[in-house]
């Protein structure tokens, strides 16, 4: 299991991704067990598929123009479920806006999801999910949000910890760089995640950095940091786990650069044909999560997979009721336009409304 | 001549100028390989090479600073922001350092970028892909703003913009990136920046407007003409310098004026223009000059865009009531 | 009651703010031991703790990044931008996110944070420490810009900013920080934001004006007594949100306005005023509203920086060509 | 001398200083010799000590109240002599502010400076300097100008290098970050020099940063870096002109930190013994560069410094000459305060010029 000495062995200069499985599912070393239970195992791979058909569904939606812009997660899932299975309740999730599995698991509906990609800001203010900043689409700005966040849960003697994703383009930001230097300087209890899917819209890694992996930038700040196999669900489960502990034990922040790859586009009006290779598609296909852990499953007899058919199936209508209750959502009111501005609706903003309301009442019926 | 949308004018723009001038470097996030995620730059990279147009890791506030120490050293960068709301990360370089470095250094130093800029609302997008931040750059001496409001003009402004010896910020409104086909001469040809443009001369009251907000008020022009009224249209083309002439002009003979912007009204770029109105033709009005403008909010997702967006009905109904004032 | 100059009455509100709520943390460059370059903070620290109020590392977008965070989780932040023009590195966090967190969450998540910026000109410094940008955060939607000119004003308004469940920029008029001594109460007392104050009652002529310029418009309207004419004069207080009421009712009864801002010209602060007022009061009119301000350049270094600072006799001078009219 | 082979075998990580002499000049290995001639280590002392005086007369200047804020560079001259030999005429330099010998060095005047200073714009012309950009005030925004210069070198195929310089405090803000990765990207011919006096103000390293140097920042982007004694003239030598090398030969850019301290206040208007104690400022007082290669030369008996005092005197002399010549720069016409802003005055400047103008016609003699 990932503890501190395997972390203290570790070095992001190596180049050494962490990795517990092969890309079957086999585990690396005889002599690994999985620190979780058996159910938590099952669980897992529940959710990676509940996450993948979702994904898969939302892609549909929007193809039929039932929702706007939506970026899949597809291949992305090992990350989302390990940080879902790690996070607790009073945990922080600071989103980038690719973590699906990790939103729902803090208790995100998918109802709220779909709202918010069909276009409604009520679709952010999770009604059941406590803890969960919505999603950040300047990229990495959100990042700076979370040391802040750290800086509380120690200035208020929470043990709590945060966990904030980014992209691999979104290290090359300046608030990249500012976060990861607060967050050491403070202390402060933060786990950075670097999904690191090798390409931020058409821009391939290597014209983002000449640095030969990701972590490696937490040296700058003596920020501990490792490279882990972002498609090997109990890799990345243990690492996460040990930063929690690791931040709420008052040693501070860390930096995962979780290895993966965006099998989809990066959102739904993007066309990766443009910039890449089928051949880079294939070989990461053959590292996909889901298959990783169906793997780890089948060779240790856990299961058999006779019933994931009906499992998706259930889990389809399940997401199409949420859809359809997020379809179902009120129409959005001319009131929720300024009723969120500010606490006590100034009367500048009520004015700009009551001009608005008098246009509607007085347009009359011919425009 | 060829029929051009936006997109291609500004293509076409760029890939003309770019064949003239070997000082001309094109990059920002997914301009290269991709061409941009509007696909403005298509092509460029592979006519004209990967050193002069390129993609840059992503990092507004490195991409628009390198163009300032490009630019000192002699090159023409041009550099696109993805959207509006990205531009933010960049500001302190553009206030601080691109609009001012002429002066600081008493003209030894100048900076000839072009900084483009997709913006406005309209297009369902996420939050911050749908900005109006015009004022804050209009506000800031020492650039220039332009705003072209259709195709044959966003070539002719963006090669005046290339060729500026100053910085120029050339913000391009998406929402008709494609909704507006024009026939656009293939060879080179500049439009002055700093000279309005008259869409529609009329006697009873003077719109003004740029960008996207043109081809609504035209709109709703359309539908004054069918009650009689005799509207006129300023498409501004350029947010700073303004065209003060063609301003006092037209509002003392019309005397009513109406300004449209998408921009959110507080310290918003219609302020301006009505400050110039009453400096210009104070004495002229015959009733309030007015502003349309979009409310001090964020701009709503797409489901609550529709409140925010002028639409031509909202302008007819602010004509109607300052025609009867 | 103690004397206080503006520096000693912000210092003794966070002092009063930080005593009674234990949320409440003080942090930017140089705000801990130093007690800030204006001595802002001064002993703030020793008395509350390096936990309460301390240095940060040199960045301004963290610095207010992550105030937004820690408001998030409770926390009642006041950092400093340790000048104006340092303020712009952190455009994309009080733009993006500070402004808008509680509209983005429906009002799960509010950042009841307190940016302060010491701001303007007339100090002699060196570039970047002489702006004016109030505009910029005017313009932006989300935030309230709090501005006072008096010691007892900025305590009042400081704590009013600190109670507000909403972020606010309070702009601390740095020209005048010990150039006021005034009487302060050591206890807490707030003034509502929002709500601007008539300095000076009169009849002729309305002066709307902010910070600094406060001073020299009282200066100007001492030499307009001399000539036997009646001014009025508004402080406004607050930038955003304006209060039109009292601009409405003044410039109805005097029919001139003039507007004095430090801050540039275009799409500047003023600008919005004018606007106001003819939304307002355009039919009391009976001479062109008028806008005294920067220029649309920046500041100048200290020894060009007269020409940009307006005077008592450049106010005296427009006081007299609008009464004049 | 520094070579790729040093370079090579050196590692932030170990967190050793390049250093070639001990605090009294001697050098530290027997062998080494130096790689510059008595002729220019005389003239680097010489220069050295003129940065000291016209610096010195600076202060004195502004306590007199005939200039305005100026930031002494007591105790960090090595550096900026060092990079002032090694800069060619083609090379460009980009300084933050405190960088007065490297600004000389390439053809600045002390008139120019000491307008600046005094708050002219025109002491940023800078008539007879080649490639120097201005002060830059907004702390680590000019590294990224350094990048785009380093772009266009390399585009223009010229064999130039950017010397661009940043303190410890700058290593903070975001642009730091930005323009490291872009010059790696890019191999921009950037030698990246931190002056780690270390303070920034009045907040010191170790609230700065939690990494044990500032050159392992440069691990992040795949940029060689070094840590130099900033106080020793010769190891700086050898290391920039090392870097420029590197630089022009198209191996990209290099990031020194050079570790030093600031003797004097921050600004004229700073206040040290506020935040730190006498102790370290005598511990540092032992490193005196100027003392240092001082050491060096009498030990070699180059030279003895007999003569000092009255070079000091003729410094001091043509100090004073250029400083009543920055006295008597022509007044601040109201023209240049509008001249400048565009290549074509706009209509509105003139417009607002022309009022101003108006105003003072019209004022009269009684205002
Ligand atoms: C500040 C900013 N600049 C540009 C964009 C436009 N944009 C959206 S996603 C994206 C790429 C992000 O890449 P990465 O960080 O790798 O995340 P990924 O999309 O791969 O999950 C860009 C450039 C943005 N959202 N924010
Ligand atoms: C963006 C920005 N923020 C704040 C300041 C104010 N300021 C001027 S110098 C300074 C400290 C700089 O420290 P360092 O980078 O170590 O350079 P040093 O002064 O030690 O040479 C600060 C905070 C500034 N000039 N720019
Ligand atoms: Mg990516
Ligand atoms: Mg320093």
């Amino acid at each position: 299991m990932f503890n501190q000495e395997t972390l203290d062995k570790y070095s992001p200069l190596d180049n050494k991704v962490y990795q517990l499985m092969d890309d079957d599912g086999i585990p690396l070393s005889k002599s690994w067990k999985p620190s979780i239970s058996k159910e938590q195992i099952m669980q897992a791979y529940k959710d990676l598929l509940f996450e993948r058909t979702a994904d898969f569904m939302a892609i549909s939606y929007q193809r039929q123009g039932r929702m706007f812009t939506y970026p899949p997660n597809l291949g992305q899932e090992a990350i989302h479920i390990a940080a879902g299975m790690v996070m607790q309740e009073n945990d922080w999730l600071v989103p980038a806006f690719r973590e699906l599995g990790a939103w729902l698991a803090k208790g995100v509906s998918l109802r709220e999801i779909f709202l918010y990609f069909k276009g409604n800001e009520d679709g952010s203010r999770f009604e059941k999910a406590n803890r969960v900043l919505p999603v950040a689409v300047p990229i990495a700005s959100q990042l700076v949000h979370a040391v802040g966040l750290g800086y509380a849960m120690n200035y208020q003697q929470e043990k709590a910890a945060v966990f904030a994703f980014v992209g691999d383009g979104g290290t090359s930001e300046g608030d990249f760089h500012e976060a990861l230097n607060f967050a050491a300087v403070w202390n402060a209890p933060v786990v950075f995640i670097i999904q690191n899917n090798q390409f931020a819209i058409s821009v391939p890694l290597k014209m983002q950095t000449k640095s030969i992996n990701l972590a490696i930038k937490g040296i700058a700040y003596a920020v501990p940091s490792i490279v882990v196999d972002g498609n090997d669900l109990f890799a990345m489960q243990e690492v996460l786990a040990f930063a929690r502990k690791h931040a709420i034990e008052g040693k501070g922040p860390m930096l995962i650069e979780a290895r993966t790859f965006r099998m989809g586009a990066h959102t739904t009006s993007d066309d990766p044909t443009k910039y890449r290779t089928k051949d880079e598609e294939e070989e990461w296909a053959l590292k996909d999560p889901l298959k990783r852990i169906k793997g780890y499953i089948t060779a240790k007899k856990l299961m058999d997979f006779s019933g994931e058919e009906a499992m998706v199936k259930e889990f389809k209508k399940k997401i199409d009721l949420e859809f359809e209750a997020a379809e179902k959502h009120p129409e959005y009111p001319l009131d929720d336009v300024f009723a969120y501005m500010y606490q006590d609706m100034p009367s500048e903003l009520k004015r700009q409304k009551n001009a608005y309301e008098n246009y509607l009442q007085n347009k009359g019926g011919d425009q | 001549m060829k029929v051009m949308n936006m997109v291609q004018a500004i293509n076409n723009a760029m890939d003309t100028m770019l064949a003239e001038d070997k000082s001309i470097v094109v990059y920002g996030e997914d301009v290269g390989v991709e061409g941009g995620v509007f696909r403005v730059t298509e092509g460029l990279q592979g006519k004209h090479g990967a050193e002069r147009v390129f993609d840059s890791p992503l990092a507004e506030s490195a991409i628009a600073g390198t163009a300032l120490g490009m630019a000192i050293a002699g090159l023409k960068p041009i550099i696109e922001m993805q959207f509006d709301g990205f531009s933010y990360p960049a500001f302190n370089q553009i206030l601080s350092h691109i609009a001012r470095f002429r002066n600081r250094t008493r003209g030894k130093f100048t900076v000839p970028a072009v900084i483009r800029i997709p913006y406005g609302g309209g297009i369902n997008a996420l939050e911050h892909h749908s900005e109006s931040p015009e004022a804050y750059f209009g506000h800031t001496p020492g650039l220039k703003v332009v705003i072209p409001s259709t195709p044959y003009d966003a070539k002719g402004l963006l090669i005046a913009a290339i060729e500026d010896p100053d910085p120029v910020i050339f913000m391009e409104p998406k929402r008709i990136y494609r909704a507006i086909k024009q026939e656009v001469p293939e060879e080179k040809y500049s439009i002055p920046i700093g000279k309005a443009r008259v869409v529609n001369s009329g006697e009873q009251l003077t719109i003004i407007a740029y960008g996207a907000m043109i081809r609504e008020a035209q709109k709703a022009i359309v539908m004054a003409k069918q009650k009689g009224w005799s509207v006129e249209l300023i498409d501004l083309r350029s947010i700073w310098p303004i065209d003060r002439d063609t301003i006092r002009e037209s509002v003392r003979k019309t005397g009513r004026v109406l300004i449209v912007t998408e921009a959110s009204q507080s310290y918003g770029p219609a302020a301006e223009l009505i400050s110039i109105v009453n400096e210009e033709a104070f004495l002229s009005l015959e009733a309030p000059p007015t502003r349309l403008t979009g409310f001090d909010t964020v701009i709503p997702l797409p489901l609550g865009e529709k409140y925010y967006i002028i639409s031509p009905e909202r302008i007819f109904y602010e004509i109607e009531k300052l025609i009867r004032y």
